[in-house]
């Protein structure tokens, strides 16, 4: 039942929240991660986001294997492409029985993505182009 | 045996999608990283940070034997979300 | 900045999303409550929710305001009147700098309305009728 | 002093959304809610859990004194969310 895209389409929160829905969940925890202005005292302006596509919805897929495997759904959307301030860069959504699931499971989901899903950002701050963080 | 290796992020700028490397089977990520570190050595410091991923899976060290069938990609820090 | 409302008007994810968007943050969590159907073997048809409404909205100013003084944004939604299965009952979203002060807080909001805002539901059960939990 | 109370959820399906009930000053919670208790013995169960509110803020145990000006309301247990 999850849904895991990575793609140059915009995300809306929205159509990506009713995949969530359904009378057997009463809790569902969705982060979304939206391109910051500043850093410190760094301005960025955009954000390139490109993936190693197939794999990083391979890695998605291990991600979600097991939440799915208790109970939950999980509804995972990234951005590629270029990204302006307020654009969503990411979407991930966790629907659970119970509440504080829904809020474990879907901060290790994003804290997982952060480190083994092949997307890279190339950030155009005011000052220069950073690759990464 | 020559080798095609795909590239992404920063690697992918400096030295386009895929490079082609000579390595002796069987390989380690090692190998792989020091093939393409040859080609440039100023990305070593990317490279020594960067994961091997194999058919789309992440590998650690080997030694792996590699067929021309198979996909090859050096993954370097993710930084998406 | 905050938004904090209790009313028996349906609850609009994609609006209240809107209130969270702002260049400052980068994070953003939102937690929604929904109708669930069955608790153990207990079948929830419909629940009423009721509310001393301007003592809930202040309780939810004083939950929010520790927040908002630390440079979050708070927005919180809960319903009041009759709601079927899947149907929102409460939408708490926390904007904030980076993702792990948005989930901390965001489950700090929903944990403690639980406990202080005075909100009653009325669950209406094949069995009989339950109030509260 | 004659004093109305607020009630909410179960205690106002039993008793309505306001009851008056005699109680001499100063007031603790407890006596707001045993003067309650006694309209309806049933209650009390759900009202040894309730909390009051005086003004929209939840009181501690007291003793307060109340002026007629003042909205007193008794808090059974919450269940939003």
């Amino acid at each position: 039942m999850h849904y895991l895209k990575i793609s140059d389409d915009p995300i809306n929160v929205d159509a990506l929240y009713q995949k969530l829905v359904d009378p057997q969940y009463g809790g569902i925890d969705m982060f979304v991660g939206t391109v910051r202005q500043w850093t410190g005292s760094i301005q960025t302006t955009k954000i390139t986001y490109s993936a190693y596509q197939p794999m990083a919805e391979r890695q998605l897929e291990k991600i979600a294997a097991p939440i799915e495997a208790q109970g939950g759904r999980v509804v995972v959307a990234h951005r590629t492409g270029t990204l302006e301030l307020t654009d969503i860069a990411v979407f991930v959504g966790v629907a659970a029985v119970h509440r504080a699931e829904a809020f474990k499971w879907c901060q290790h989901v994003i804290d997982t993505l952060k480190h083994e899903v092949p997307i890279w950002k190339k950030e155009y701050d005011t000052d220069k182009v950073r690759w990464g963080n | 045996m020559r080798v095609k290796i795909k590239l992404f992020a920063f690697l992918q700028d400096r030295l386009g999608s895929t490079v082609t490397v000579d390595l002796s089977q069987p390989v380690t990520t090692d190998d792989f990283l020091m093939a393409v570190a040859q080609l440039d050595p100023s990305l070593k410091s990317v490279l020594v940070n960067s994961r091997i991923a194999v058919n789309q899976e992440f590998v650690t060290q080997g030694p792996l034997t590699i067929t021309p069938a198979d996909e090859v990609a050096i993954i370097p820090p993710v930084s998406g979300g």
